[in-house]
């Protein structure tokens, strides 16, 4: 792929950069000193063993914790700024346990979440119709028919498909999604992946997964994390035959079933 | 060991099951598989008595506990895994596993399950990755040694060679006859390998049954496409 | 029916139950009620000023604010203040200055003349006090139960602080005996039911405000915000702007209610804004429906007007009425009776269904 | 009934009407609310007097007819009921109120519908209202006495204890002014608010001054807290006794600690040795129980109802401005001695007693004026009051 | 000295009385979110509890002892009541339990009025209970002490039930996810109604203490709620520690500040001791964070 080649700056501002970022809990170091180059144009999959410190990172970009070292995005610190400016800077999150506003429809959920980029006075006028990027993104995550009903009725999966569409009326240039198809049967997270493939192209979008299956199918690059440290990064082929890899996180088991054919189609 | 008969159920006025049965029996292990938004979690949520019934019955070892509560159910050997990741937040590790049982011996063998846990054991359930909660949830609810375990989509976060750990116990405990195991998973390997039949769930009502193991797996994925 | 049509009416029909409401307050009521029970539906109406804010600080916002009888008061005194220098004369200061003081007036009563400045003051104060204790506990994202304690101990304090400052504000005593408003003589009929009237105006104007705040885009974002907070952030909102400006309005709206009061019931009193009173507040909301449009509007009426008869037919039981309807609405209709309509609707089709 | 001055002549139209048998009289107490034990004793005694007057042949002939209505504890509350008696169900009079908010409430409203009210309770004076008639003690019927017994006990010291409230404020400022007068040294001045029951460290600061005597204006339930305080710490009547304005028999008993041996200003108690009392005390035991005390209030508003009678008669006329014209110099020959009204200030002249408690929780007199005191509420007859000092 | 030590004394003493009413609020509001606003009713309740107690047994040395116990059943069986006729209809709705038990102390006060009257009905301290100690010039009596001496074992009682007991856990458990408790074979609805008899019964004790202080009367109990609930506020959501620390500190302020200023300023002082300091710790002096977006 020729963007790989390409170094950050040749793609003008558009990528996001972590430099030695450092998150410290009362003496518990969950991440230590990572450093991450995310590009525009390109899934990048955050993998590693429970606790090693992948969520942390994310919540450290977007001000949740605080973090210390670097994460620039268009020369802009981001570890100094709050949570709301961050969403504001293009950045947007969604959550391990999916959260959306559940007595809302929707459509207001989507609504909504296109509120940053309107002024102040618009927010006490009333909506009128439905907005072309919000009807975009209903089709985009395929809740159209779902689009007047209240989010708290959604399961499990459609309210990350919900959270995932907020992201898109927010246009956030870069999307950190934390496990998006946890819970996703088969098919579902084909077309998640479909869609994250279509919306990646302008966008840079970071994936946290374990389900190895899909990270093998949609996956640009890959890094690994393991103790608050980056451990490899790669493709995925690379990374599956990274021993240090193996041992910490896949497992002989998953080394050996990748050869078989019944584990391959186990997600399929 | 466990049948929920003619089961209609949902939220407030909406059904989301539609007069469903199923049945587990004594030291068997069942799948019930399907899509997003399907009625699984609903359906589990019926067995273990979180969400009232509108119709139908709920039998454990053939007794009607179709209104008993939970923590009846519990102490009649029921066990529940939910799907979420969940904890007591404000209560460390080691305090979620002393809700069930403060026995030594019982937690060091979850633990001999979960390494993970033991170096986290002094800190609050609430800071956990989400990984790490679910095997706390998954290692809580053994400790309550359950003759008949629910499970949730107990590998969503979990690492893949703790994903295999897991599915190794499950093997294990229903291999030696004494637990009977109901399992909701989207892994549909996974899932025919730890269990011996399963049902597959669409739109609230039950659209096919059979027999698992591994042979099933394309059986499940056309039921599922339709 | 079309389809386009249904929407249009749905979307009128708050408009048509304001105007009904409008209708009935300031044409109706005047033309049937005698003088004295005019005069005390105007105190209602003061209520239901004050009513209109909570609902949409408590029912949209979700912030239980148990101590709006401070904002009340903070108009109530403030237009009593005017009140009592006007009566006074151009230079006179207040009768109760010179008896339990020493004949002095405190600085801060000399701008009350002006009734310009009353007026304004009647908007700034509260959204001034507002804005600052909103932002102390908002931003440090104070809230829930918190929030709704700390706002009553904000009632219980403001009533101590004025009992204990007699020469500035009366004390336990209050201010009253006004006799004009803005150069009306307030003993003349006439100019009372002129007073009636302005409160049901300005009654009728929270409600289209609110009514508008509802259908706007904040109203969405404040729902949001009260049932997922810190989620809003992550729509790249402070979700401490969105309380506090529901806060504000509402703080605004209580303070407007208060000032019309003053005149209207010819006293306002330490009794009229503490911790009882901002729960008797609370109570009409309750009642009416917290997050309904007119719900809060039409309870407080409900309420003033049960306390009145009530304790007229039953002087000792009132309370027992007061408790009993907050713990029957809040158990049974949380939504409030207001919403009993839709809640029998349900209930109908489900059993049918 | 006729228009008061110019600019208050549209309201005021009297819709009183006399012409049947019965005259309404509206009785205007707080039956619910913090006050409404200490309202109730007046209500009963209110009833009491209507019962007797009844029996005697009624007002000019005429039948009293109550119409009773809640004051709820609440200012606004009565300023409602009472424009509601006045101008909806047209009552002749008003007989109630209890604090002085709830009167300062009602002021507004019986000026302006030129109505009449008749108001029971010592207060702190600086008042006086056409449309009013007090039939409690002004100041210097009760505290300004109460300071001349201090001064007849060679009382050198004093300390001030007072629920932060109107009365006791302004009782103070008046004791204040007297007691430098009398060349008695303040030496301390603590408020509570009404509601507070802790004195513990205001008490602290007695033990420490030592007073000769405590002048306690404390209103209500405060006042047990007080007392329990005042005795923990080791204070007695016999080292810092204690004056008080409102403790009567009713309350001697409740405060949980004896209080033999301490004094209170009043112009009535049940020990009162005089044969009408006698008759009233029977009267009110016979109707309510025999283990009701009788007190002050009770009977400044008994008396209030044979006064508004006499006066009445002798205008032979209900309506307000012919009462006014006749009320000066009416009297009544009240348990308490005998009264005059002012028409002046429509105040009335009372004896002022000093009384020293008892172990039956009874009043012996210790001291009095001995006779009537004239009622000066704005205290123009007394050279060293000045209102504007601080 | 003693311009410095009396408020010292009698403000630890005042926060005694407000620790025994914040250690019930603590558990029903901290441990089961349940915003109680009948509390201080039920204080009311153990002070009239005493009142009667003494009306049976005349004699204050005895009956006082006896009300201690008795006042901890009758409050605690009140407060089951309302668990079991309201507030275990809407565990899920905090807010509104707020409401709910506002109106339930307003049914109460009245009653309270209707059977006992309005005015303060007192009960007599025991004789062991009169006098006092001289300590830098404050005579510091010995009820005061006393009070501290219940609140301390309170205290005591109420962390050994907590800490070292299954049901201590069960208890936080419950509040912390009720069904996950549930499905973990807790019987939350017994946990529920033990947790509110034993609070409302420490308010009953606490009431005991009230009613040594002043007259018993139906409103008693709205003196001391609003400062208990700050109290809690300032401690930190079902923290022990916390609400003893902030206890004492509103307790000796309000003292200090009454002192200096008077009895009305030092309650508004107080207030905005309260705010100032939850700007520093917004959720409180000790706090449980968790992460997400809880
Ligand atoms: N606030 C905190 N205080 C203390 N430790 C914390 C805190 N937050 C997270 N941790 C710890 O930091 C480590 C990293 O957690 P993190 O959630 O980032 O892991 P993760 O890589 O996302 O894991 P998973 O795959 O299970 O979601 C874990 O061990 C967790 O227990
Ligand atoms: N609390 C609720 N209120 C109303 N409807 C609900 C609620 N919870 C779930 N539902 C609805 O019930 C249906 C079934 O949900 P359920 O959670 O049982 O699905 P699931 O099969 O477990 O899905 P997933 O794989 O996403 O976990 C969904 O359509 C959902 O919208
Ligand atoms: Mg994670
Ligand atoms: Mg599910």
């Amino acid at each position: 792929m020729s963007i790989q080649t390409r170094t950050p700056d040749e793609l003008g501002q558009d990528y996001l950069e972590i430099r030695g970022l450092t998150v410290d809990f009362d003496g518990f170091k969950a991440v230590k000193g990572v450093d991450l180059t995310l590009l525009q144009g390109r899934l990048h999959f955050l993998i590693g063993p429970n606790g090693a410190g992948k969520t942390t990172v994310v919540d450290a970009v977007t001000g949740l914790v605080r973090g210390t070292g670097l994460a620039s995005y268009r020369n802009q610190d981001l570890l100094t700024m709050r949570s709301h400016q961050i969403v504001r800077a293009g950045i947007g999150r969604t959550f391990q346990t999916a959260t959306v506003f559940e007595e809302l429809s929707v459509l207001q959920n989507l609504d909504i979440a296109g509120g940053v980029h309107r002024r102040a006075w618009g927010m006490v006028l009333a909506r009128r119709g439905v907005p072309a990027y919000v009807e975009h993104a209903l089709e985009a995550i395929g809740l159209t028919e779902l689009r007047d009903k209240p989010a708290g009725t959604l399961a499990h999966g459609q309210k990350q498909w919900l959270e995932i569409g907020m992201l898109l009326v927010q246009d956030a240039k870069v999307m950190l999604l934390d496990e998006p198809v946890a819970g996703m049967s088969a098919e579902e997270r084909e077309e998640t992946g479909e869609l994250l493939r279509r919306i990646g192209q302008e966008r840079t979008i970071v994936v946290i997964e374990h389900d190895m299956d899909f990270v093998r199918n949609y996956a640009d690059v890959v890094t690994v994390m393991h103790t608050g440290t980056v451990l490899a990064e790669g493709s995925v082929a690379e990374i599956q035959a990274n021993p240090q890899v193996q041992e910490v996180y896949l497992g002989r088991q998953v080394e050996a079933a990748a050869t078989t054919e019944v584990e391959e189609g186990d997600h399929a | 060991m466990l049948e929920l008969r003619g089961v209609t159920a949902g939220y407030g006025r909406t059904k989301v099951l539609h007069d469903v049965s199923i049945q587990v029996d004594d030291g068997g292990a069942v799948a019930a598989m399907g899509h997003n938004g399907a009625g699984k979690t609903t359906l589990l949520r019926v067995a273990v008595g979180l969400l009232p019934v509108m119709r139908g019955q709920v039998l454990l070892d053939g007794e009607d506990v179709t209104r008993l509560r939970p923590s009846a159910r519990v102490r009649r050997g029921l066990g529940y895994v939910p799907q979420g990741q969940l904890s007591f937040p404000q209560m460390t590790t080691l305090e979620n596993l002393h809700l069930v049982t403060t026995d030594r011996a019982a937690i060091d063998e979850v633990l001999d399950t979960f390494p993970a846990l033991r170096g986290l054991l002094s800190r609050r359930a609430g800071l956990l990755s989400g990984g790490q909660r679910q095997q706390l949830s998954i290692a809580r609810t053994l400790l309550t040694r359950p003759r008949m375990l629910i499970l949730d989509e107990p590998t969503e976060g979990i690492q893949p060679n703790v994903v295999a750990e897991i599915e190794a116990v499950i093997t294990e405990l229903t291999r030696r006859g004494d637990l009977s195991v109901l399992l909701v998973e989207q892994h549909v390997g996974f899932a025919l390998r730890a269990t011996q039949s399963y049902y597959v769930i669409e739109s609230g009502r039950i659209t096919s049954h059979g027999v698992g193991g591994p042979g099933a797996v394309d059986d499940v994925r056309a039921a599922m496409a339709v | 029916m079309n389809p386009r049509l249904t929407a249009l009416v749905r979307g009128a029909a708050p408009l048509i139950a304001i105007a009904a409401l409008a209708v009935l307050l300031l044409v109706v009521a005047p033309a049937t009620l005698s003088s004295f029970r005019l005069n005390n539906l105007g105190k209602y109406i003061c209520w239901a000023i004050a009513a209109v804010g909570i609902g949409l600080a408590w029912g949209r916002g979700g912030m239980l604010v148990m101590g709006q009888g401070v904002f009340f008061g903070l108009g109530g005194y403030a237009m009593a203040m005017h009140l009592k220098l006007e009566a006074a004369g151009p230079e006179g200061i207040p009768d109760f200055m010179t008896l339990y003081g020493n004949g002095t007036m405190p600085g801060f009563w000399e701008p009350f003349r002006s009734g310009a400045f009353t007026l304004v003051a009647i908007l700034v104060l509260p959204a001034v006090a507002a804005t600052i204790l909103g932002w102390a506990i908002f931003k440090r994202r104070v809230k829930g139960a918190y929030f709704a304690i700390l706002t009553q101990a904000l009632a219980v304090v403001f009533a101590t602080l004025l009992i204990a400052t007699i020469q500035e504000t009366g004390g336990f005593n209050g201010l009253n005996q006004f006799t004009s408003f803005f150069g009306y003589n307030l003993y003349d009929p006439v100019n009372k039911r002129m007073v009636y009237s302005i409160a049901a105006g300005l009654l009728i104007a929270c409600l289209l405000v609110v009514w508008q705040l509802y259908r706007s885009r904040f109203g969405e974002l404040l729902v949001a915000t009260r049932d997922a907070e810190e989620r809003v952030r992550f729509l790249g909102h402070d979700p401490a702007n969105i309380k506090l400006v529901a806060f504000v309005v509402a703080a605004m709206m209580a303070s407007v209610g208060g000032a019309m009061f003053a005149p209207i019931a010819g006293i306002i009193s330490p009794s009229d804004v503490d911790a009882t009173a901002s729960i008797f507040l609370i109570a009409g909301v309750a009642l009416g429906g917290r997050a309904l449009l007119l719900g809060p509007a039409l309870g407080a009426l409900t309420v003033g007007y049960g306390r009145t008869t009530l304790s007229e037919t039953f002087p000792t039981q009132w309370t027992y009425f007061l408790g009993l309807l907050f713990v029957v609405v809040i158990l049974l209709l949380p939504r409030g009776v207001g919403d009993l309509p839709r809640t029998l609707r349900s209930a109908l089709k489900r059993s049918t269904a | 009934g006729g228009a008061k001055s110019g600019e208050e002549g549209a309201a005021g139209e009297s819709c009183v009407d006399t012409s049947g048998d019965t005259v309404k009289l509206g009785f205007l107490n707080s039956t619910s609310g913090a006050m409404s034990i200490s309202e109730q004793t007046v209500r009963d005694s209110l009833s009491l007097a209507m019962k007797e007057i009844n029996a005697d042949g009624g007002i000019m002939g005429k039948q009293i007819e109550a119409v009773v209505e809640d004051g709820a504890s609440d200012p606004a509350i009565f300023a409602e009921k009472i424009e509601k008696l006045l101008t909806g169900d047209c009552v002749a009079a008003v007989f109630g109120g209890w604090t002085s908010a709830s009167r300062k409430a009602m002021l507004p409203v019986v000026e302006a519908n030129n109505g009449l009210l008749f108001y029971p309770v010592q207060y702190e004076g600086l008042e006086a209202s056409e449309n009013i008639y007090y039939t409690g003690a002004t100041t210097n019927q009760q505290i300004i006495p109460a300071m001349d017994f201090l001064a007849s006990e060679g009382t050198k010291t004093l300390f001030l204890a007072g629920s932060d409230y109107v009365f006791p404020r302004t009782a103070n400022k008046i004791i204040k002014q007297y007691a430098a007068e009398l060349g008695i040294e303040i030496v301390g001045e603590e408020y509570v608010p009404l509601d507070d029951d802790d004195w513990t460290t205001q008490v602290a600061k007695i033990v420490k001054a030592k007073p000769d005597f405590v002048f306690n204006t404390i209103n209500g339930s405060s006042n047990v807290g007080f007392i329990k305080a005042y005795y923990e710490q080791g204070l007695g009547a016999d080292t810092s006794p204690i004056i008080s304005v409102s403790i009567a028999e009713e309350e001697a008993p409740a405060m949980g600690h004896s209080v033999t041996g301490q004094y209170a200003a009043w112009n009535y108690f049940q020990s009162v040795d005089t044969p009408t009392n006698a008759a009233f005390i029977k009267a009110f035991q016979d109707e309510y129980g025999a283990s009701r005390p009788t007190s002050d209030p009770m009977e400044a508003a008994y008396t209030s109802l044979y006064l508004y009678k006499a006066i009445v008669e002798k205008a032979e006329s209900f309506d307000v401005d012919d009462v006014n014209a006749a009320s000066d110099g009416v009297s009544f020959d009240a348990p308490e001695g005998t009264v005059t009204i002012d028409g002046e200030n429509h105040h009335i002249a009372k004896t002022a007693l000093i009384g020293k408690i008892n172990d039956d929780n009874q009043f012996d007199v210790v001291w009095s004026s001995e006779t009537p005191i004239e009622p000066d509420p704005f205290l123009e007859g007394y050279s060293w009051w000045d209102p504007t000092a601080e | 000295m003693d311009a410095f030590t009396t408020p010292l004394l009698a403000g630890t003493a005042t926060g005694a009385l407000l620790l025994i009413a914040a250690l019930g609020l603590t558990l029903t509001f901290g441990q089961m979110g349940v915003i109680n606003m009948a509390h201080g009713e039920f204080l009311m309740i153990g002070a009239y509890t005493a009142f009667v107690t003494q009306q049976v047994v005349t004699n204050a040395d005895v009956s006082i002892l006896l009300a201690l116990p008795l006042a901890f059943v009758v409050a605690g069986m009140f407060g089951l009541l309302l668990e079991v006729a309201v507030i275990s209809w809407m565990y899920r709705r905090p807010l509104d339990t707020l409401l709910v038990t506002v109106g339930v102390s307003l049914v109460l006060q009245q009653l309270a009025k209707d059977i006992f009257g309005a005015q303060g009905d007192p009960v007599v301290g025991p004789s062991w209970l009169a006098g006092n100690i001289g300590v830098f010039g404050y005579n510091w009596p010995y009820r005061q002490m006393f009070t501290i001496v219940l609140a301390l074992a309170a205290l005591g009682g109420l962390a050994a039930l907590l800490k070292y007991t299954p049901f201590g856990r069960q208890i936080r458990a419950t509040v912390q996810n009720r069904d996950l408790a549930e499905t973990m074979g807790v019987s939350t609805r017994v946990v529920d109604r033990i947790t509110f008899f034993v609070g409302s019964g420490l308010a009953g004790v606490g009431g005991v203490a009230v009613s040594l202080i002043g007259g018993t009367n139906p409103n008693l109990g709205r003196g001391y709620i609003i400062s208990a609930f700050l109290v809690v506020v300032a401690g930190g959501l079902g923290q022990l520690k916390g609400t003893v620390i902030a206890a004492f500190a509103v307790g000796i302020a309000t003292a200090y500040f009454a002192d200096w200023t008077s009895a009305s300023m030092a309650q508004v002082a107080t207030f905005a001791l309260v705010v100032l300091f939850l700007q520093l710790r917004p959720q409180g002096l000790f706090t449980i964070r968790t992460r997400g977006l809880v």
